[in-house]
């Protein structure tokens, strides 16, 4: 059956008036204005963003067409392989570990904790907070010379070493680090409710089939919990493609050019290099990766067959 | 129905076409776009706003800070497209001139030849300020890059004699090291690292070779010899760096000079501010002296004001005193006593300076005269952004271990071919 | 003229034709029940009537007026859903109320309305709470309510009572029975349990993929089953479909069912049957209600068509008032209907009555019943 | 339905529950260190700052850093500190949240309760655009804004966040209403109440889940947003983002971090708020339908 309340036919209400028509059109008309705009300023802009590769255009857009120029300016940046590189390594890490995190969070918050309350909004706050200057806290604190490591020494252990935030090899994985701080929680938060959200009395028949707790999480909680890890992951991969404060703040691209992004490389080619052609084929280049990850999901959403 | 459509399209309609006009503002206000946000330079601005309001000019304050000014610039390119620039804005080096390009700026000629901008600002900052002969900017000041600022009580230790040249200054900062001070504290950032680049070029090839391949970009120069002596020196030098540099700000590379965990630091003579505010004294407690073996010459980096048209009308009365003030001798003096540098009118008398804007001052006039006066390509001043930002990539990737000398001194040209 | 008429119905969803063409109509103070499996049509019907759905084809009339293009809310109907769709931000009154706000009757009218529903229905006491805090009777209680104080020319049921447990339905179901009988409205009422439809109705229409099967009394529908498919639907225990094959004998046509390890039963032709229709040799289904099938006792002493035939017991179920009995014929389970208190054992062999007058035979091609 | 083993910890094992409280425990303080830093630095002198450990507690407690951050701290050539910008974000927020919320909820009525042919297809175009980097379109942004004459004002900076939140807020509200009852709603248009009775009377006093997911996700993307509210803002509008960022960066100037920490924590004031006082809510919104994939 249809959940359709009412398809519209304004061809069969002919003998009704034009008010009546109006009323079959009112839903779209609604929804019009925000589609419209829509469409403009996020695919139009995407249009535009694509022309603009095709020129060669530095400070200020110029419209005159010069083939792929940018795309090959663009390719040979090292600095956009490390971007690209760093991307794929900060996205699986960031999105894994944050689903993870936020998951095992929620499974221990669900075990009728005391002072849940308190502990919730813990991990919930650093997303409330801008990263402008709680970048510079996590500097502080990742710096072996101020933070952990010296810590560390100073209270004795003196063997400890912690110094990814300046080893190029290692400083992406410190801004993993800080991204993870910043989002478990909401993961948390989404999986808490998910969890909240499953019958239970299907975890008690499972215990009754002796499944043990693991088994019970393992086969039954967490496959139920499938539309709650895509969801998490469509809002964390929205997240990782957009980290711009997060390495400014923490590293500013650095040590050296290690933990350049697509999105610090298309910011500094656009708006600081006044190469505004490369930071439009980059900005396409994303836009087509984050195509390829998004679009099968909505695809999967829409051959949804209609109920 | 059919009229009333009629109606909203037409409105709709209007409402797309409408272009802004110059926006109607009062011919005695200023709005000024600018990154300098705080201490030293907010009051050195303030002098501005406050002579401005003597003249009964409003002062509508648009800071964006962040970046050395690339918020600022980012900013500004969204302003300037939606057709509603402020009337005046910070800018530095090329971007001046490529905003000149793009027909944004305001001709200042006219305030310029009564005031005598030609015979008072040096030539090497002309070349920033005026677009095809005619006057675009105003400069506020001229900051000198290649300082080095030392500890007098770690240097008392060291117990050598000030560093004159490039094996002097080794021979200082391998006697720190023996001693378990940090030879060289320095800030963790692609500019501060390309900033202490253009004085290593300087040093090992002379003005010649700086202008050459740091400025002309000239292939020959920039495959020379002297340039891998250059990069040898810079990988040099970061061996006397502590290992927890990397994305460190350059006001906490000062304060470990002023702490005396560190010998030295290069950096422009904005860090005289840090230790003034930790209330040192120059000559007892800090020493601040040319990048040794660059003496003579002076890098520069000279912070501006342009202007900018709204539409076809002359600037304004607000404007046009703005752009007069800059350039009086009794703002220059006031300001860049507060923001630590040298006026960029060299006609400004220096009896409100300490001594180390004495000295910065006279090293300006010197190299003026002796024609070192050179753009910092660190800071914008030596090549465009492009061009700066792809010299960053290189020099940052080499003082973080990411390339090694050999590769640098091959990568530095290709990328800068690159990037042309 | 009919109060409800339905001519031509059709609807398609895409490619998929859900409702193939229904002519029904229905008289004032009548009550229609729609009844079939899970998909047959019959909530699309049902939809259609009330507005929800558009239609693609054919008309409905309302008292006389074609409505196929009136929005609901101008069809002067009322409907009880089955997850009885109370607003769960107002309070009772307020659901009661809501559509007649929506019309604009004024504050006092709405309140009188709702007081007397409310008191008709015995509910005052829960007018200010919200659908939340009501048990599922009391929410069922107030959804028929909501569709009983605007006081429509038509009510529709969509499945009402199906989220009920056994008890409350059944209460329900009598109250609902009440209310019409008190009312005097126009009702149709879709459900898929036909003893719902066998006390609620005045008239069933039977839906099977988007067709009708069958309409009329529930009497009729339940003893001259139109084809087999209402045959088996209606009635629980349903009833028994045995083939036989039809056989010259003395006084007439006989009917032989088969039986393994036994002699084939021999039956005489039903009463609903005309003989001379059937010619030996044919192929027939019999269609024999278990209450027709009784202990010797048991029989209808009224029936000149009662045969004793003797077979042997395989299951026998106790239901207190009555004991299901089954046997085999025709390769098939036979279920009768004895007294509660007839002594019957598996194994053993003992006489079954079957009461031919209330018999019915079927085509097993055509599956239609024979006349 | 929480404590869902310990039925099966047979009565809660010791060991189990330290385990339990000592992970989450564990992370609560790996959570909360970077905002103890910040607290614990906004009460030092700068000094000690310099020379101290950033986790040691302050020996010379002050408060001089807060009450220079909220009332004197210089932002750019105005040294009122950072109260005046509260003001300017909520003038933001509010409108630029209320407006996303209520759009979001009419086209997730739409897309739900009132489909047409092709509404998956909207709806799939609508939710992409979540996933559109701002840096990319600045600049056409800023110039359809001065097209419309809306550049520098706060209303042009509320049209932005606007479309820019309308895909999250769509998809909110798309998931929540696809597991509302469509009974109701033919319910409602069986008693007489139209398109809109519908939406104001059933669907929305019905959404206080999701309006609060909405609001708070909506609420902290904004306040916290930079690269907007600096590009499309005048001088005496910017955002509160603006200027802190305005107050902590600086390129040749003494870096105060005890003021910069002390206003950070002012200018996350109320998105700490909100997360706090309804992250209970937060977490039922969440149940209620914006998990749902």
């Amino acid at each position: 059956m249809s959940t359709t309340a009412l398809e519209s036919a304004a061809a069969r209400r002919a003998q009704a008036g034009w008010r009546d028509r109006l009323q079959d059109w009112l839903p779209r008309i609604v929804l019009a204005p925000s589609f419209a705009i829509i469409l403009l300023f996020v695919y139009g802009f995407i249009l535009w963003t694509v022309y603009l590769s095709f020129t060669k255009s530095k400070m200020m857009p110029v419209y005159k067409l010069a083939g792929f120029d940018s795309y090959e300016r663009l390719f040979a940046q090292p600095s956009w392989y490390m971007a690209l590189g760093n991307i794929a390594i900060f996205g699986i890490l960031y999105v894994g570990i944050c689903i993870a995190l936020g998951l095992l969070l929620a499974i221990l918050l669900d075990q009728k904790i005391r002072g849940e309350g308190v502990l919730r909004p813990i991990y919930l706050y650093p997303m409330a907070v801008s990263f402008i200057v709680t970048g510079t806290a996590w500097k502080w604190f990742l710096n072996p010379g101020t933070g952990l490591e010296k810590t560390m020494q100073d209270w004795g252990w003196t063997s400890f070493h912690f110094d990814w935030l300046v080893n190029t090899d290692m400083a992406i994985y410190t801004i993993v680090i800080a991204g993870v701080w910043q989002a478990a929680g909401f993961c948390m938060a989404m999986f808490l409710a998910g969890l909240r959200g499953i019958d239970g009395e299907i975890m008690k028949a499972a215990q009754i089939d002796g499944a043990s707790t693991y088994a019970t999480y393992r086969r039954i909680v967490i496959p139920a919990l499938r539309p709650v890890f895509l969801s998490a992951f469509i809002v964390l991969t929205h997240m990782a493609i957009k980290s711009y404060d997060l390495v400014i703040a923490l590293t500013g691209g650095g040590p050296g050019n290690s933990t350049e992004l697509p999105s610090t490389f298309m910011y500094s080619y656009t708006f600081t290099r006044n190469q505004m052609g490369v930071g439009a084929s980059s900005a396409v280049i994303m836009l087509m990766t984050v195509a390829a990850i998004i679009v099968p999901y909505l695809y999967s959403e829409l051959k949804e067959p209609v109920r | 129905m059919f009229k009333k459509m009629l109606s909203v399209a037409a409105a709709t309609a209007a409402l797309l076409a409408f272009q802004p006009a110059a926006p109607a503002r009062a011919a005695d206000s200023v709005e000024v776009l600018h990154w300098w946000t705080s201490g030293g330079e907010a009051a050195g601005l303030a002098v501005l706003k406050k002579t401005l309001a003597d003249q009964g000019v409003e002062w509508k304050d648009a800071p964006v800070a962040g970046g050395g000014g690339s918020g600022a610039m980012t900013t500004l390119k969204a302003r300037m497209t939606a057709g509603n620039p402020p009337t005046a804005s910070q800018m530095l080096g090329y971007a001046i001139l490529d905003w000149a390009e793009a027909g944004a700026l305001a001709d200042l000629t006219p305030i310029a030849v009564a005031n005598h901008w030609d015979s008072a600002i040096p030539k090497a900052i002309q070349k920033f300020a005026t677009y095809e002969g005619k006057w675009i900017a105003a400069p506020v000041n001229v900051h000198s890059t290649n300082w080095i600022w030392v500890s007098k009580a770690a240097m008392d230790k060291v117990g050598l004699p000030a560093p004159t040249d490039w094996d002097s200054l080794i021979k200082v900062m391998d006697k720190a090291k023996s001693l378990g001070i940090i030879p060289l504290a320095q800030g963790g950032q692609a500019w501060q690292e390309a900033t202490m680049f253009d004085s290593v070029v300087l040093t090992t090839g002379g003005a010649d070779l700086y202008k050459k391949a740091m400025i002309d970009l000239d292939e020959g120069a920039l495959k020379s010899p002297a340039m891998h002596t250059a990069f040898e020196r810079m990988a040099k030098l970061r061996t006397y760096v502590d290992p927890n540099f990397p994305g460190r700000d350059w006001n906490l590379a000062t304060s470990m000079v002023i702490k005396g965990e560190a010998l030295l630091q290069v950096m422009g003579d904005w860090a005289k501010g840090e230790f003034i505010n930790a209330k040192k004294e120059p000559g007892k407690d800090f020493l601040c002296f040319r990048f040794p073996g660059t003496q003579g010459v002076v890098t520069f980096n000279a912070d501006q004001f342009v202007f900018f048209k709204h539409g076809s009308a002359p600037l304004d009365a607000g404007a046009t005193k703005m752009a007069t003030d800059i350039e009086t001798a009794s703002f220059q003096s006031a300001f860049n006593v507060i923001k630590g540098s040298a006026p960029a009118r060299t006609d400004v008398p220096d009896t409100a300076f300490d001594a180390c804007g004495k000295k910065a001052m006279a090293d300006l006039k010197d190299a003026v005269a002796k024609n070192t006066l050179l753009g910092s390509s660190a800071q914008g001043y030596g090549v465009p952004p492009a061009i700066q930002n792809a010299m960053y990539d290189v020099i940052t990737k080499l003082f973080n271990g990411q390339l090694t000398v050999d590769q640098a001194f091959a990568e530095f040209p290709k990328a800068i071919a690159a990037a042309k | 003229m009919a109060f409800l008429e339905i001519k031509n119905l059709q609807k398609r969803y895409g490619k998929v034709d859900v409702l193939k063409g229904i002519d029904l109509d229905l008289d004032k103070g009548g009550f229609l029940v729609l009844v079939g499996p899970s998909g047959c049509g019959k909530s699309t019907l049902l939809n259609a009537i009330a507005g929800l759905e558009t239609i693609s084809g054919g008309d409905i009339l309302i008292d006389g007026n074609v409505v196929n293009d009136l929005r609901p809310s101008m069809r002067d109907i009322a409907m009880v859903f089955q997850s009885y769709a109370l607003y769960p931000n107002m309070t009772v009154a307020q659901n009661m109320a809501f559509g007649m706000e929506m019309r604009g009757v004024p504050k006092p009218e709405r309140e009188a309305a709702v007081q007397r529903v409310a008191k008709l229905l015995q509910m005052g006491h829960l007018l200010e709470r919200r659908p939340s805090q009501l048990s599922g009777g009391q929410r069922q209680r107030v959804a028929m309510g909501r569709a009983l104080v605007r006081d429509p020319k038509l009510f529709l049921f969509d499945e009402p009572l199906s989220n009920l447990d056994a008890k409350l339905r059944v209460d329900m179901r009598t109250e609902i029975k009440k209310l019409h009988a008190a009312t005097g409205t126009t009702i149709v009422y879709v459900t898929h349990d036909q003893i719902e439809a066998m006390t609620l109705a005045t008239k069933i229409a039977v839906l099977r993929d988007g067709l009708l099967q069958q309409v009329g009394t529930p009497h009729e529908v339940y003893n001259r089953p139109a084809n087999l498919f209402v045959a088996e639907f209606m009635g629980s225990p349903s009833m028994n479909l045995l083939t036989a094959k039809v056989a010259a004998g003395k006084g007439g046509m006989m009917l032989e069912l088969a039986r393994e390890h036994d002699a084939p039963i021999l039956l005489r032709v039903p009463s609903s049957v005309v003989q001379t229709k059937l010619a030996a040799g044919q192929e027939v289904i019999v269609g024999i209600r278990p209450e027709a099938i009784t202990d010797p006792d048991g029989a209808d002493r009224n029936s000149t068509l009662v045969e004793t035939v003797e077979a042997k017991v395989e299951v026998v179920e106790p239901a207190g008032s009555d004991t299901y009995v089954v046997t085999h014929a025709a390769g098939r389970e036979v279920i009768a209907r004895m007294r509660g208190d007839a002594d019957v054992r598996p194994g053993q062999r003992i006489p079954f009555a079957f009461d031919l007058g209330r018999a019915v035979l079927f085509d097993p091609k055509t599956q239609v019943r024979l006349a | 339905m929480s404590g869902r083993v310990d039925s099966g910890m047979a009565g809660g094992s010791v060991v189990t529950k330290i385990v339990i409280y000592g992970l989450l425990l564990f992370f609560a303080l790996l959570f909360l260190t970077p905002l103890f830093v910040m607290l614990v630095t906004s009460f030092k002198s700068l000094d000690e700052i310099r020379d101290g450990n950033m986790l040691a507690l302050p020996q010379n407690f002050t408060i001089e850093p807060w009450l220079k951050a909220w009332g004197t701290a210089c932002i750019g050539l105005t040294c009122g500190g950072i109260k005046g910008y509260f003001g300017n974000s909520i003038e933001m927020v509010v409108p630029a949240v209320t407006i996303s919320t209520l759009l979001g909820a009419l086209n997730g009525y739409v897309l739900t309760k009132w489909r047409f042919p092709g509404h998956k297809m909207v709806f799939a175009l609508m939710l992409f655009a979540c996933f559109i980097p701002f840096q990319a379109v600045l600049i056409p942004v800023a110039r359809v804004l001065g097209l419309v004459g809306l550049s520098g004002t706060v209303g042009g900076l509320i049209v932005v966040h606007v479309i820019y939140g309308l895909g999250f807020t769509t998809l909110f509200f798309r998931n929540y209403y696809e597991a509302f009852p469509s009974e109701l709603v033919r319910a409602a248009m069986i008693d007489g109440a139209g398109f809109w009775q519908i939406f104001w009377r059933i669907l929305l006093p019905a959404s206080g889940p999701i309006i609060i997911v909405t609001v708070i996700f909506q609420f902290t993307n904004i306040w916290n947003d930079f690269l907007f509210g600096s590009s499309f803002t005048a001088s005496e509008s910017v955002p509160m983002t603006v200027a802190l960022n305005n107050l902590v960066n600086t390129s040749t100037g003494v870096k105060e971090y005890n003021v910069d920490m002390a206003a950070a924590i002012i200018a996350a004031l109320p998105t700490l708020f909100v997360y706090v006082v309804a992250g209970r809510y937060f977490v039922r919104g969440l149940m209620a339908g914006a998990v749902k994939g």
